[in-house]
């Protein structure tokens, strides 16, 4: 394992530190239980709190600022935060119009928010995003896991919480462009956890893991490497297949598609997945006519790439075209 | 039962789960995400940490401090479970205490006062985590034998065979998860690619276990 | 080799396509030969124009834009651009008021633009940016390399062209803010050129090559890796050291500070890494008021960091806080 | 000299490119940044794919376009030099012509214009990249060819000890870059490190020279 760290227990305060001090306009950072606040509060109006491990930078501090969170609780590496870090960051940044979670589909996750949530003195709502499409939906399983998709929850639902908009409108929203969002992914290498200190899991130079999580969790299958286009268009058929098994009509849609890295591949490949995506997307009656492409939750230094595809309607695009400014994604402002 | 011997006990399990950081890091890394013995680590370290701290209350209440403390500590999945497991247990044993606690007494519990704790904190978990025996979990080691300590508890058994029982139970749980597909926790999104795999959280449950069941014995 | 691409002879068209897709509303893209434009033609302004080699996105292609570049000529991977890309991208953005060149400070990339230069039918001048301080200058070589500090070269020579300054104007700015910045480079792992198909060096999970280029080109020495703070504080008094040599006064200073990822390096390593470099600065009298923390200079797959510092000025800062609108740095717009 | 040579000339180096990937590849891994053999593969087959047009040309004219088209080919260091050196020796072959150029009709050229040619061509990469002998560039291959090219061409040698000469000057060219510290080039970084080191350049160079003698040595 080689990478930037003094001492693997010191890499998640030391990383925060860096971010806090990076970005000291628009957020605060508050140690023990750790969790981080818009710099300027919000006033009433819901508040958004994200959270989960940390190693999926910049998901979620980096999503803090005007337009999208109100506060963020990180975990130990791809480990859920506690619900002390929730219950004290909502009362942070709770003003006055109750607190809505916005929790990846993990089952610690859901059960440290879900704790929180009992146990919180104010109003609140949880949105669980699930767009992770490797993961066949199934009533036996804890269902599928929330992966890049969340970034566009996140977008939304802050963009309608900062119009004043209630709590049940807001979860409303998140729902459905949850719903409206599938997502797989591809690992050419593992990640390694900085206190694991050797790869997640063994990989050969002439495979990929199909459908890999955002965690290194094994996917659909261990395959050959192929050429990129080979790849890519199974990504699409899943994602395509994924809409279609949930009734969701693709053919004349309107989307966003993001491409997103995982940490250790290359913009110009992630340029090169965009192009052979978005065509495979359009021969599919598919208009794409919102674009993300670059690392919005990665998986540390994993190389590979996940394809998100968001359904468009008038309320999302009007949502995630609205003014942002966070560390993370900034237009309009 | 004195608060003596659940900081004994916990100092026993976080040795144990020390000593077996390979297989517990292996586990999790083939079917889960690797981080299940750091999780366990980081939540045994901190109730030894606050041991000292937890020797002046009474039994319940240091088991309700150390759920408190694993909750706000481990994170994940594990968590969350075995702080409800403490929490429950904490108020199952608390419900059944009548006398006013003086600090470093023995608080008078029947086997099957602890028994019906123990199963109360495995109910908690299966509450909280919307689980049940066969979905290759924790509770595949849990439910087994929270079942034989009621049963033998109320059998009036002997404490060395109720836990020579319980050793071999936790065991055989463990050991059950391994021919399973995940439907419950990380390992529910790999289908058949989970078949031959024990699952992390039955293995550090049976650890616990074992650890307790040892210290009872050697008592 | 693993990577997402499909033939080696494509992978820069194939990557360039999907930029161009992907940022439809704000370039355009024009092929053999291959240069990129702004989509908004400016009009009356002195027209900026930089290239590279590919390999190092989002230079330079994701600085086109509203207050940054008017074009960008992408060579081959790690290879120099040629004259004809130069001049065709030249004569299709100017706009009345001459061309500024930005390049970084390599034999081929100066030779090549020298030669556009020379041809064009337009008033021309060059800024070459030369900030790498891990080359030790000495008028018996052709000097530092163009790192990460090319960034910010583009960023402020661009806003100020944005006011319809001059050429003389914009070349000085652009020389003054190069002279202002020094930057280092940290290897941890080679990249991988797509032609070469294997790493552009070997390198041991013991060792750092201190120093290195953004393609990978050797640095001042291979060292044993070291935890994160004492391989920073190297980095910064080799950039002390710089500005001592060349009789900049540091002490009180006003800085911004570029904590810059080679490609393979999570955001989350970025972040405590600018943590201890902020720190250290601070030590020695720096007062780091802007920041910038992520990919913005890569080295294909390198895994490694560039610590880059820009000593402010009022018109330095001016420039850097004015509104830009590009696919790979956002603010005010 | 006919078009048609320069044409073959053309082929054979680009045959002897190819043939020296390996070589060419790691010598600029170990002290450029790996594309050396790339661009000069690049290079070679782009002149290799206008063969065909380059033979309506009279000789000059051919050396001009091939440098034009290296020009916008090659990139990186090597290609303006190469370019800058066939559009200079072009330039001086053209103005030792004097005939309206037919067809596929031999141009006289004395060896001594050729050296000449090839002398300004070197001159040209001098002043292109403000390099000179000793900076462990291809020029330490390039200046001591033209001048025994010269020499030996103004004492009216025959063409094959010319040829034998300046491949054994190209190949010693080649040598003397090994101990020399780098001042030109991506090498220059490297201060001490570069020692040791043969540059790609020189030897890409020396491979262009012996590709064309050796064609004219078989002729
Ligand atoms: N719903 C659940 N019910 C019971 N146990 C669960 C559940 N989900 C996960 N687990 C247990 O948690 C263990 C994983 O814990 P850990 O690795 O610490 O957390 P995470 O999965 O969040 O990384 C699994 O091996 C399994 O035994
Ligand atoms: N200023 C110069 N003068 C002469 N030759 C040079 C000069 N700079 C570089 N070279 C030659 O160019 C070669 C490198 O070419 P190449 O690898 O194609 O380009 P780049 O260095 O841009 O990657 C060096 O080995 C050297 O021989
Ligand atoms: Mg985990
Ligand atoms: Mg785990
Ligand atoms: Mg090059
Ligand atoms: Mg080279």
């Amino acid at each position: 394992m080689k990478k930037f760290i003094n001492h693997i227990d010191h890499v998640l305060i030391e990383s925060l530190s860096g971010f806090a001090a990076a970005h000291a306009d628009l957020v605060t950072l508050h140690l023990d239980p750790n969790f981080i606040t818009r710099k300027n509060k919000a006033v009433n109006k819901v508040a958004i709190i994200s959270g989960g491990g940390a190693g999926h930078e910049p998901l979620h501090s980096g999503y803090i600022g005007f337009g999208m969170l109100d506060a963020a609780c990180p975990g130990h590496v791809f480990t859920s935060p506690t619900p002390d870090q929730m219950l004290m960051a909502a009362e942070t940044v709770h003003a006055g119009q109750g607190i809505l979670f916005i929790v990846k589909n993990y089952a610690g996750d859901v059960m440290n928010f879900e704790m929180a949530a009992e146990m919180l003195p104010f109003e609140s709502a949880t949105v669980i995003t699930s767009d992770d499409c490797a993961v066949i939906n199934s009533t036996y399983t804890n269902g599928r896991r929330g992966v890049a998709g969340t970034v566009i929850v996140e977008k939304c639902v802050g963009s309608l919480a900062e119009t004043g908009a209630n709590l049940a409108a807001c979860k409303a929203l998140g729902d459905k462009v949850n719903s409206r969002t599938a997502s797989i992914g591809v690992a050419l290498t593992s990640c390694t956890v900085p206190a694991a200190g050797r790869p997640t899991f063994d990989i050969d130079a002439l495979e990929i893991e199909m459908g890999v999580g955002i965690h290194g969790e094994p996917g659909r299958r261990r395959e050959a490497m192929r050429e990129a286009d080979a790849i890519i268009s199974d990504c699409v058929d899943a994602i395509l297949t994924d809409f279609k098994t949930r009734n969701f009509a693709t053919s004349q849609q309107e989307a966003l598609l993001l491409i997103n890295g995982f940490g250790a591949t290359p913009l110009m490949e992630l340029y090169l997945i965009y192009n052979t995506t978005a065509r495979l997307f359009k021969q599919h009656g598919i208009q794409i006519s919102r674009s993300l492409v670059g690392n919005y939750t990665t998986a540390l230094d994993m190389a590979g790439a996940s394809v998100t595809l968001c359904l468009l309607d008038d309320e999302i695009k009007q949502h995630w075209d609205s003014p942002v400014h966070c560390a993370g994604l900034r237009w309009g402002i | 039962m004195k608060t003596e011997f659940i900081i004994a006990a916990a100092k026993a399990i976080q040795q144990s789960i020390l000593a077996n950081e390979n297989t517990l890091e292996s586990l999790d890394r083939a079917i889960g995400d690797g981080d299940h013995y750091i999780n366990m680590k980081r939540g045994a370290n901190a109730i030894a940490d606050i041991a000292e701290e937890l020797a002046n209350f009474a039994p319940s209440d240091a088991l309700n401090k150390i759920g408190l403390k694993l909750l706000s500590t481990i994170g994940g999945a594990s968590g969350p479970l075995l702080a409800s497991f403490f929490m429950a247990m904490a108020k199952t044993l608390a419900s059944q205490t009548h006398k006013e606690y003086v600090l470093n007494e023995n608080v008078e519990y029947s086997a099957a006062d602890i028994a019906a704790g123990f199963a109360a904190g495995v109910q908690a978990i299966i509450q909280r985590g919307k689980a049940n025996i066969g979905e290759k979990t924790m509770l595949d080691v849990l439910i087994p034998v929270a079942n034989q300590f009621v049963l033998l508890a109320t059998q009036n058994c002997e404490i060395n065979p109720i836990c020579t029982t319980l050793m071999q139970t936790a065991e055989q749980g463990v050991i059950s998860t391994k021919d399973l597909i995940a439907t419950k926790g990380r390992a529910a999104g790999l289908g058949e690619r989970a078949i031959g795999h024990i699952d992390p959280g039955a293995k550090s449950c049976q650890l616990m276990i074992a650890a307790v069941c040892t210290l009872l014995m050697e008592a």
